[in-house]
């Protein structure tokens, strides 16, 4: 009927499965390289299957639950799969195949050390990210965000140096400790007020609290989620940028920031619920919040030498995006949070490929070292071109979709905070970005042509790619986002 | 037959095991006799536990005499699952014992330490099952005693001085409640708590009662190392052979609180006004005080076995705040957390100890990478830590989910803050230990140290497993803590006007 | 007769191409009378209008350029060019 | 046949043959892709029959890809000759990447005259920017391309934030007539304002044109701000603002123009003012004068190409491009001289070039709509500009001074693209009717009537002995003058450096007392306080201490 393969439940348990068994058996492959990654290969594979399977079954309208345990009376642990949920199940999805094969290259390329611990971690991680993108309550959501906090430490500290040690502590204190002091006791007091933790379309709180209640509540949901790394919650992201490329990859693209702001756009609409929040103006002083972690990253980033560092504060910026659209909190916005999401995910994934590929190939860091770059790694600087445009938000790059959604909000809710916002944040990110590709591109080069590693390549053109088939076919996350609020 | 004795029988059978236990002088006999003493005892308890959740306080009299002049022991709610944890704790503590006494007791006392075990488990078990304030009293002196004595025992000549100074500040402890009690026999004319709690509204000048209350609450304090009153625990839990600490860290303080929670509920009233503050309000600043404080002192820990010390000093705070906050959601956190940090701080200080005896140490800087020689004793560890911070998925969770309801239900946003900040403190100490064990280079004693007996890792796995079973699947302890929390709730209502 | 200085030094070649200029404009000017207008806000619609605010103009568009140039104008180059 | 037809805008060619000038690198195959590119897209341009196309599906809007009419044509073969012409004149160059980005523009410009809705339009005017980025990246100047890609992506984050808005409004995406009075129609107007070169950012045409290649400034000079001036058509006839917004733009670039040293910088700025022409023409907003301002964007696309055609010819075989230190080139380049000549008195409107015919009917809809100020002052302006281009350019880097003893021979491809140029400037200014049949309703304009005729040669003549008479004031000086670019090239940098040194002093200010405070918690840690953390160490004696303190307190608080 749904036109799966699997049933609904099934597809749920598998996708907590596989990347669970994946780390498993890499751990008990750790002796041999090779089979070791063809594990991670074939479970990113599988788990990509099983999740397409679950998408079109989502798509056909399907919203399969399975409960996992129960935990006490009225707080269980299950998963709920709704189209936003769906959403990032399929960006995380898609995107460890892409990472995998990229890693392999980078790993090998560098010779980094701990290369299972990477491998294992990096599959965990990815159980966490489809634990909390499936999650069907907020006590669920919560258990799998601390599980992705916990294994992504040892991938930030992958290089045991001092200064990694350091990112590490930033990161998880930053990250538990948020999630503790804020997000917790909001989970908590939301339980007290409505007595359920369930998602609901539309959410649950209307009319249970008070506005200002509401607003301080919503603040610590926000501030909980620390990995939507809004500031001043946002030092862990450039410190963790120690970490070798391929995690910094995860944390931007795949899972931990997307974790974040998947949270509270979640909250948002399932929580919350978006009438709610618009009827209360509950949400209104988050705009602003949000609007000065855009402007004020992209100062930082702008005058960040170092090519990751700048990367990191372009992600800060882009995720208050999001988060000021949640915070706008009409159908419009959400939608265009929806799939800004999507856009940054892939895009944001292709500039750190590239940037993990002109470090394995010519060991720069600096922009200020890039000269001429482009014109010997043409593949590398060409992607990098197409997920910085995607950064600006030009066609026909994804970055686009998102932004469209927003500016309409913006725009229909005549905040024109947001709008300027928007417009000033824009050429900010096109003057951190452009000089880099002209840099690239222009600056005479300084040896012969000579790209990174085939299979880093390989995942960034594809990735670039998809940062372009996005825009032009952006057909179904535009559904799971339509139907994520009922329009 | 045997079920109707069972209430005493929880006492006696673990106090007879150790009169067996001595008089064998036997170390593998010794051994053999604890555990089938302990088990017998675990399924008494558990039996007693069944009876008390399906037809409710069981009340047994000694003799046969009438509570107003003999012994009564009464089962019920709130007592049932003290119990129930005790006996379990007990079985583990033996077992695990087994192994560690071989490297940490001199041979000639190893059955002695039995022996010293089983009568610390009746000492214990008795304060939990009495309906008697002064046999209570009495139960505590035999637990306290046992306990000087197996913390003696361990081979650390500090150890010596760490028995000696809780039996002095134990000694003080004792006769604080022993004058409390007098006191309260003076008002009541009885020592029956039943009785005590009917013929309280008849007092009229409540002065000798408050002066009762002072001392028994002092000297109670004083057992559970309640901030500032937790000096003793550090040195005692370090220096004490690993199962010793093990079992104490997860009993006798709980026990402890187990008996505040009766008092201060049952008898004296936990919301009445002493003075310009309430008795909630001072356990309430205690508590966070020692959350805190004793949570910041442990970060500063170099030995591992000080610093779950300290935690314990932090995590005991929770529990009494739970008390404190006073309503059915904080009073089940406080219970909760009586069992699953027992069930965690249990794990955690087997997994210590079989790492000590394993790698010759307990110090941090010297266990650097000690997961990639030790990962099962380190893994358990690791789920141990976690659950100090309350990492979902782990029984810290659960319990800590119900302290902060109960703090949102009292509609004290900030005490829900701080208790979820306090601890972000155990993120920084168990974070310490986590990085220095798995991502450091291994040290030199790391590298060295050799494989443990399965003895020594079933008990901690067990443990660690429990602690997780309980965070997926909290069903069985919250039924448990929310009936005993029921329970002490429904009688506060008769306490001192 | 003394010779002119400055801007008004005026080459012999210059000068008879402007003399040829100026006999030109007078007799575009004279034809101007000669054809139909039509003017749309009167005075444009004059003979020789033309001739005159277009001097006029020129004048003033160099008055006001080498103006302003004179203001704004600064020598060598932009630093990031 | 029609219906695929009705699909295909012309702007593919264009972009394919970007991309097949990318893919066959070398030789004649490339040459000949890329003037066949143009050409078809000519083809195309008349062959798309009238209307609008069928709607596509995307990100839940309707789309049309294409809709073409006599505006959309008129553009169209504006832009498709000039590209072809700039590919020709381009011919010798051989830089791909020049290559396939002009044709890459040139498809976006099509692309924004064909368009059906705003969304389309938008895509294609963002992959203009991102066109024309290139062209001026592929001159060779990454400082000045940057600053000409933020203008870009300014102009175009307004645009699209005005997109996004009125997107929202009864209309959608429908291209029809905005006021500017909503928020959103004012930011769409800004955006396209921007492109267009209109205060306060007008400098960014005069810095990033001259900045490209020989060649890539005649494709420079044709797409961006016409289309811009096309979508002002569009969406914005009539708009009031136009008309003082226009004035401006004219008389500053004339200004400008007058005391600039650089041929290309002047002709930039002239881009400008001519902008400005058919922006008053918009904002006059009668069918008459909107046909005007397309029929002299038209015009405006001829000469400006073929001037800077010549430009780039004295800078290819002279590599100079400042008058100062040019001169005498007649003789040596004399098509490069015509092309110049021709240029510049189209430019100027003298009579029988195309210049005349579309200047003389946005003057004669300015007259039908009694806009004196406006007529008044772009007859003067119109003299002014015979000052510059049909004056002092050709007599500084022509007739005056010192030819130099040998210029670079240039290819035929050159010429011969200046020679199609000019003679497309004269055959419009002697038949006026070409023209008309492009933009119908300027045919009843009179254009080549006597009195029309002799008021522009006073106007002309005047100005040219104004021009005698002064001739050594306006004698070219090396020297810059400041222009609104000043706001973005060195007020940031002056705040930023202030900013700088501002918390460099603040931080001077508190570092000490930091400083302080960081150590005194350090020494000063109160003693009881690490007490109470070690509280490991207490003595036996110390804890009965805190026991019987308690209990006396507890007894003490309860006595009272």
């Amino acid at each position: 009927m749904t036109g799966m393969l699997l049933s609904g439940e099934a597809s749920l348990a598998l996708a907590l499965v596989i990347p669970a068994l994946a780390a498993l058996a890499i751990i008990a492959l750790a002796r041999h390289p090779n089979l070791r990654e063809a594990a991670t290969l074939v479970a990113a594979l599988a788990l990509f299957i099983v999740v397409v399977d679950l998408l079109t079954g989502v798509l056909a309208g399907a919203r399969p639950a399975l409960e996992l345990a129960h935990l006490a009376p009225g707080l269980s642990i299950a998963l709920h799969v709704d189209p936003l949920g769906m959403l990032f199940t399929a960006i995380a999805a898609t995107l460890w195949v892409a990472n995998s094969v990229y890693s392999i290259g980078y790993m090998r390329g560098n010779d980094e050390p701990r290369q299972t611990t990477f491998y294992a971690c990096f599959a965990i991680a990815i159980f966490a990210t489809m634990g909390l993108a499936l999650a069907g309550n907020l006590l669920t959501l919560f258990l799998f965000y601390e599980i992705l906090s916990l294994s992504t430490y040892p991938l930030v500290t992958l290089k045991r140096s001092r200064e990694a040690m350091r990112a590490g502590r930033i990161y998880l204190l930053t990250l538990i400790g948020a999630s503790m002091i804020l997000l917790l006791p909001a989970i908590i007091w939301t339980y007290a007020i409505s007595g359920t933790l369930d998602f609901a379309p539309g959410g649950f709180l209307a009319g249970r609290v008070g506005p200002e209640a509401m607003a301080v509540l919503l603040g610590l949901y926000v501030f909980g989620a620390a990995k939507a790394a809004v500031m001043p919650l946002h030092r862990w992201l450039p410190n963790a940028m120690v970490a070798p490329t391929p995690v910094s990859a995860l944390l931007h693209a795949v899972a931990v920031v997307k974790a974040g702001v998947f949270t509270i756009l979640k909250v948002v609409v399932s929580v919350f619920g978006i009438e709610t929040l618009q009827t209360t103006g509950s949400s209104a002083w988050l705009v602003y919040v949000a609007g000065f972690t855009i402007i004020a990253a992209s100062f930082v980033a702008l005058s960040a030498d170092d090519l990751k560092r700048r990367l990191a504060y372009s992600t800060v910026s882009q995720l208050s995006y999001i988060v000021m659209a949640a915070a706008l909190a009409t159908p419009l916005a959400v939608i265009g949070a929806a799939l800004h999401i999507a856009a940054h995910a892939v895009s944001k994934i292709t500039l750190f490929f590239a940037a993990g590929s002109v470090y394995t190939a010519e060991h720069v860091t600096k922009v200020s070292a890039m000269d001429g770059i482009g014109r010997r790694m043409p593949w590398t600087m060409a992607a990098f071109t197409i997920g910085a445009l995607s950064m600006i938000g030009l066609p026909p790059t994804a970055g686009f979709l998102g932004k469209w959604f927003m500016l309409g909000a913006a725009g229909g809710a005549a905040n024109w905070f947001a709008v300027g916002v928007i417009i000033v944040s824009t050429v900010l990110n096109a003057a951190y970005f452009l000089p880099i590709i002209f840099r690239a591109f222009m600056k005479p080069a300084n040896g012969p042509v000579r790209e990174a590693p085939l299979a880093m390549v390989v995942a960034l053109t594809a990735t670039a790619a998809g940062t372009i088939l996005l825009f032009l076919l952006p057909d179904i996350p535009l559904r799971l986002a339509r139907a994520m609020v009922g329009v | 037959m045997i079920a109707a004795h069972l209430p005493v029988l929880v006492v006696l059978l673990p106090l007879f095991g150790g009169l067996l236990a001595a008089l064998s002088r036997h170390n593998e006999a010794a051994f053999w006799i604890a555990l089938v003493a302990s088990i017998a005892t675990l399924a008494a308890a558990a039996a007693l536990a069944g009876q008390v959740m399906a037809g409710g306080p069981i009340s047994y009299r000694i003799g046969g005499w009438d509570p107003a002049l003999g012994i009564e022991y009464r089962i019920d709610a709130v007592s049932a699952p003290i119990l129930l944890l005790v006996a379990a704790m007990g079985v583990a503590a033996i077992v695990y014992a087994r192994r560690s006494v071989t490297v940490e007791i001199i041979p000639e006392r190893v059955a002695w330490y039995y022996t010293m075990m089983l009568i610390c488990l009746a000492g214990l078990l008795g304060m939990a099952a009495s309906g008697d304030a002064f046999n209570i009293f009495v139960f505590l002196e035999i637990s306290s005693l046992s306990t000087y004595t197996l913390i003696a025992l361990g081979r650390d000549r500090r150890a010596l001085l760490a028995a000696y100074q809780y039996l002095i500040v134990g000694t003080i402890g004792a006769t604080f409640y022993v004058i409390g009690v007098g006191l309260l026999y003076l008002s009541t004319g009885t020592l029956n708590f039943g009785l005590i709690v009917e013929r309280l509204p008849e007092i009229t000048s409540p002065r000798a009662l408050i002066a009762a209350e002072a001392f028994i609450v002092v000297g109670i304090a004083l057992k559970l190392a309640l901030f500032p009153l937790h000096a003793w625990l550090p040195n005692a839990y370090a220096y004490a052979p690993s199962s010793a600490t093990a079992l104490l860290a997860s009993t006798a303080t709980k026990v402890a609180v187990y008996l505040l929670a009766r008092y201060l509920f049952a008898v004296f009233g936990i919301q009445r006004s002493v003075g310009p503050i309430s008795v909630a309000d001072a356990l309430m600043a205690l508590s966070l005080l020692a959350m805190f404080a004793a949570s910041l002192a442990a970060i500063f820990q170099n030995d591992i076995k000080r610093l779950l010390a300290f935690s314990s000093v932090a995590q005991i705070g929770y529990i009494t705040l739970g008390l404190a906050i006073a309503n059915e959601a904080g009073v089940t956190g406080a219970f909760l957390h009586i069992m699953n940090h027992a069930l965690m701080k249990g794990a955690a200080f087997m997994a210590i100890g079989a790492i000590l005896i394993s790698a010759g140490s307990s110090k941090l800087d010297e266990l650097a990478g000690i997961g990639r020689t030790m990962p099962v004793a380190a893994g358990a560890l690791t789920v141990a830590g976690l659950a100090l911070i309350g990492v979902p998925g782990t029984s810290g969770f659960v319990s800590k989910w119900y302290l902060v309801l109960g703090a949102i239900e009292a509609g004290r946003l900030w005490l829900a803050i701080l208790i979820v900040a306090s601890s972000v403190l155990a993120v920084l100490y168990v974070g310490r230990i986590l990085e220095v064990i798995w991502f450091r280079e291994p040290a030199k004693r790391s590298l060295e140290a050799q494989a443990v007996p399965l003895s020594l890792l079933a008990p901690t796995l067990v443990l660690a497993a429990l602690t997780i079973w309980f965070g997926l699947d909290a069903g069985f302890p919250v039924e448990l803590a929310s009936s005993a929390a029921k329970a002490l709730l429904g009688v506060s209502k008769g306490a001192l006007p | 007769m003394a010779t002119p200085r400055g801007i008004l030094a005026i080459e012999p070649r210059r000068r008879r191409v402007l003399a040829i200029a100026v006999v030109v404009l007078l007799v575009l000017v004279g034809v101007d009378f000669f054809v139909e207008h039509h003017g749309a806000f009167g005075i444009d619609g004059t003979p020789g209008f033309a001739a005159w605010y277009g001097f006029a103009s020129a004048v003033f568009f160099v008055a006001l350029a080498l103006g302003w140039a004179s203001l704004a104008a600064v020598r060598g180059g932009r630093r990031d060019d | 046949m029609t219906d695929a037809l009705a699909a295909m805008s012309p702007a593919y060619p264009l972009i394919v043959g970007s991309l097949a000038v990318l893919l066959f690198r070398r030789g004649v195959v490339q040459d000949a892709l890329a003037l066949l590119a143009p050409l078809a897209a000519l083809a195309l341009v008349w062959l798309v029959p009238e209307g609008t196309s069928v709607p596509l599906q995307w990100l839940g809007l309707q789309l049309h890809p294409v809709a073409s009419d006599w505006l959309a044509r008129l553009f169209g073969t504006a832009f498709a000759l000039a590209a072809a012409a700039g590919v020709l004149f381009a011919l010798d160059r051989r830089s791909t990447m020049e290559r396939a980005a002009a044709l890459l523009y040139a498809g976006a410009a099509m692309g924004v005259a064909f368009a059906g809705d705003l969304a389309t339009l938008f895509v294609y005017w963002e992959l203009m920017a991102i066109g024309s980025t290139l062209v001026v990246l592929a001159g060779g100047a990454s400082q000045a391309a940057l600053r000409y890609a933020l203008m870009h992506v300014f102009g175009g984050i307004l645009f699209f934030a005005g997109l996004g808005i009125v997107a929202a409004e009864p209309g959608g995406l429908a291209l029809r007539v905005f006021q500017a009075g909503s928020p959103g129609s004012w930011l769409l107007l800004a955006g396209i304002l921007v492109n267009a070169g209109a205060p306060p950012v007008s400098a960014w045409v005069a810095d990033a044109y001259p900045r490209a290649s020989w060649s890539g400034a005649v494709f420079l000079s044709a797409f961006t701000t016409k289309a811009a001036v096309y979508v002002l058509i569009r969406l914005f006839p009539g708009e009031a603002v136009l008309v003082p917004i226009g004035l401006f733009m004219a008389i500053y670039a004339l200004v400008y123009a007058l005391i600039e040293n650089d041929i290309r910088r002047m002709l930039s700025y002239s881009i400008v003012g001519q902008v400005g022409f058919m922006l008053v023409a918009v904002g006059i907003g009668s069918e008459h004068a909107l046909a005007a301002a397309a029929a002299h964007a038209f015009v405006h696309i001829l000469y400006k190409s073929l001037l800077m055609m010549a430009a780039g010819a004295i800078l290819r075989a002279t590599g100079e491009i400042r008058l100062s230190a040019l001169g005498g080139l007649a003789k040596l380049m004399p098509v490069t001289a015509a092309a110049m000549v021709v240029g510049g008195f189209s430019l100027a409107a003298v009579p029988f070039t195309a210049g005349f015919v579309s200047k003389s009917a946005i003057m004669a809809a300015l007259a039908d709509d009694h806009a004196a100020l406006a007529w008044f002052l772009l007859t003067a302006v119109s003299a002014g500009s015979f000052l510059y281009a049909g004056l002092r350019l050709p007599f500084f880097a022509l007739v005056n001074g010192k030819a130099p003893d040998t210029v670079a021979p240039l290819p035929v491809s050159m010429k011969l693209a200046m020679l199609v140029m000019a003679a497309f400037n004269l055959a419009i200014g002697f038949s006026p009717a070409l023209l008309a049949r492009l933009a119908p309703p300027i045919g009843a304009v009179k254009v080549l009537s006597a009195d029309h005729i002799l008021f522009q040669l006073q106007l002309i003549v005047a100005a040219g002995i104004c021009f005698g008479v002064l001739l050594k004031l306006l004698a070219p000086k090396s020297r810059i003058t400041i222009d609104f670019d000043w706001l973005w090239r060195e007020l940031p940098a002056a705040v930023l450096g202030r900013l700088i040194r501002a918390r460099k002093q603040l931080q001077g200010f508190f570092e000490p007392v930091l400083t302080t405070a960081r150590s005194g918690i350090g020494e000063r840690f109160p003693v009881w306080a690490v007490r109470l953390l070690e509280a490991g160490n207490w003595r036996t004696g110390d804890i009965a201490l805190a026991a019987t303190a308690l209990l006396g307190l507890a007894l003490l608080v309860a006595a009272v």
